[in-house]
């Protein structure tokens, strides 16, 4: 790895697109902005190498996908979860990519390229992002037309017309205005861990399953959701309880084995 | 981040015309000579040409619209002669447009609902009578029925013209505290 | 007081173009030919013909000013070459542009709609919550009740403030998404 002798970063995170200039032949300036999502960090990276999408240089692309990943950590970014589940997939393809060709041989049915359905991703997505270039270039121009100013019928209304989130967000600040009187007036009584342990057992084997986002909803105080959070780590390690996620990004359910 | 110094182009009187007449169309009240002459950065004299051209267009237009001197600066307006149709018009826009007040009450009876004036007044802190006026007369609220308690207080819900005009097809689509905290995090 | 019963002239073209003018004018938002056909009690037909000719007649001018169709309706708008000149009078600068993220999003609502959050998720590859919540501030995205799904998700659709935003006629207007394909290779 040699190159990371002359790599020289330099991080500008308020430019919205990134790119990398050679400003001497042994002196590369990555700079690296603000990426929409790993799918756009990944195609950056393949445009970077010059590679053909349907034929990614699986190893090459996974060892700078996860130097960034890494750049990004040591400079104390955070890092949205959606990075690292990338970062696990590239794992995995390029660990099948190495696997030897006569298992594949073996296999009745040609085995499939274990990079297609990333590389199918790839393409949707990049559609969509080539859609959004176009919407901000329509914005633009649609911000150098201005429509008329106040008359006399526009009746000067300090009314909104409002929509369903409207109604929401007034009802959680009228919720929360609320709140806050009741939390002056009584100091909250804080609850144990042991307390908290022994509602959220008699809660999952009362019910058998439990969702753990409307569990921690219930919660008042940010001191009585470290509680929760650390009872249902207690019930995990200690009793048979498992904790459960049936779609990749779907609801975590705490269950009795 | 290159500030370049540009060599501006003299306007043609046309031009000038066209930006008056954007910029008359834009203000929220009549603009002055002297102020179009400050963003046109030309003088007096050009400006009260080019104002006299455009007013001369409009009159011999004979459209919709006319260019008035009114208080002082000059302003677009329509044609009085088309008043009765413009009066139509605007009795025919819906006014979906509600206050703060009827808005924080209305969010309270579509969440809480049945609910009676006291309990809205509970949650929401203030009176909240004249917003319930309001929400009855845009029929977006409905009576139903009194409560069995104390005084027998009559209960409000949300009706079905609520639905419509917030394009729901029932209750079970208002958004939940959940869906919202799903976007806030 | 006195309901007069007024036998009313047949208006000519040239007074019907120039009532459009005037509603166009007054109306705060794109107005549709269905509800100037409704005022002006006249079929659609000459309602469109007397905007058609209206529109020729701004495009001759070429004055400050143009008709547009946009989100569904007509509207008088300036043109786009004197905004310079508009922003200085009005003392705005342009608005805040939108994030990468949010323009993204954006684009998976207008393409994808109705949509639910998992499906944006989905292909952005990266969860979009914030990005919605900006776009439903700004109104450009609204609910569109949920999908008959486990967990009956919230959808979400484009607003008639993205249209008018992004200068857009309708959806249709839109370049369709498998042109962009084309672009990618």
């Amino acid at each position: 790895m040699e190159q990371h002798q002359t790599e020289q970063l330099t991080f500008d995170f308020f430019t919205e697109t990134p790119h990398i200039t050679a400003e001497s032949r042994d002196e590369i300036k990555l700079e690296l902005g603000k990426f929409a999502g790993p799918l756009d960090l990944l195609l950056y990276l393949i445009k970077q190498e010059k590679a053909n999408i349907f034929d990614i240089p699986i190893a090459k692309i996974t060892d700078e996908y996860l130097k960034y990943i890494r750049l990004m950590k040591k400079l104390d970014i955070s890092l949205a979860g959606d990075f690292l589940v990338m970062a696990a997939t590239l794992i995995e393809i390029k660990s099948k990519m190495l696997l030897p060709r006569e298992i594949f041989e073996e296999a009745e049915e040609e085995m499939e390229d274990p990079r297609k359905e990333l590389v199918d991703r790839l393409l949707e997505y990049e559609k969509f992002k080539s859609a959004a270039q176009m919407l901000y270039e329509r914005s633009t121009v649609e911000q150098a037309v201005f429509r008329r100013g106040k008359i006399e019928t526009d009746e000067n209304n300090t009314e909104t017309s409002a929509t369903v989130f409207d109604l929401l967000t007034v009802f959680q600040k009228i919720l929360s205005r609320h709140k806050e009187e009741i939390q002056m007036e009584i100091e909250r009584e804080e609850v144990s861990l042991a307390d908290m342990l022994k509602s959220l057992r008699k809660r999952i084997y009362e019910t058998k399953e439990l969702n753990l986002l409307a569990f921690f909803g219930e919660m008042h105080t940010r001191r009585e959701l470290v509680t929760a959070f650390m009872a249902v780590l207690e019930i995990v390690r200690t009793e048979s309880v498992k904790l459960l996620q049936n779609t990749t990004f779907g609801e975590i359910v705490l269950r009795k084995v | 981040m290159t500030e370049e110094i540009e060599e501006k182009q003299p306007r043609n009187i046309s031009e000038i015309i066209s930006i008056i007449e954007a910029l008359i169309f834009v203000a929220d009240e009549p603009i002055t000579i002297k102020s179009l002459a400050e963003v046109l950065e030309e003088d007096r004299e050009t400006i009260e040409a080019a104002i006299e051209e455009l007013r001369g267009e409009y009159e011999q237009r004979a459209g919709g619209l006319q260019l008035r001197e009114i208080a002082g600066g000059w302003q677009l307006s329509t044609r009085t002669e088309y008043h009765e149709e413009i009066r139509a018009f605007l009795k025919t826009r819906p006014s979906a447009k509600l206050s703060l007040a009827a808005l924080e009450t209305l969010s309270v009876i579509a969440y809480k609902q049945p609910v009676t004036v006291p309990e809205i007044l509970e949650i929401r802190g203030v009176q909240s009578a004249s917003a319930i006026k309001t929400l009855l007369d845009k029929r977006l609220i409905v009576a139903r029925g009194r409560k069995e308690t104390v005084g027998r207080p009559m209960q409000y819900g949300t009706s079905k013209d609520f639905l419509i005009q917030f394009g729901l097809k029932d209750l079970s689509e208002l958004p939940s505290i959940e869906d919202f905290e799903d976007l806030i995090q």
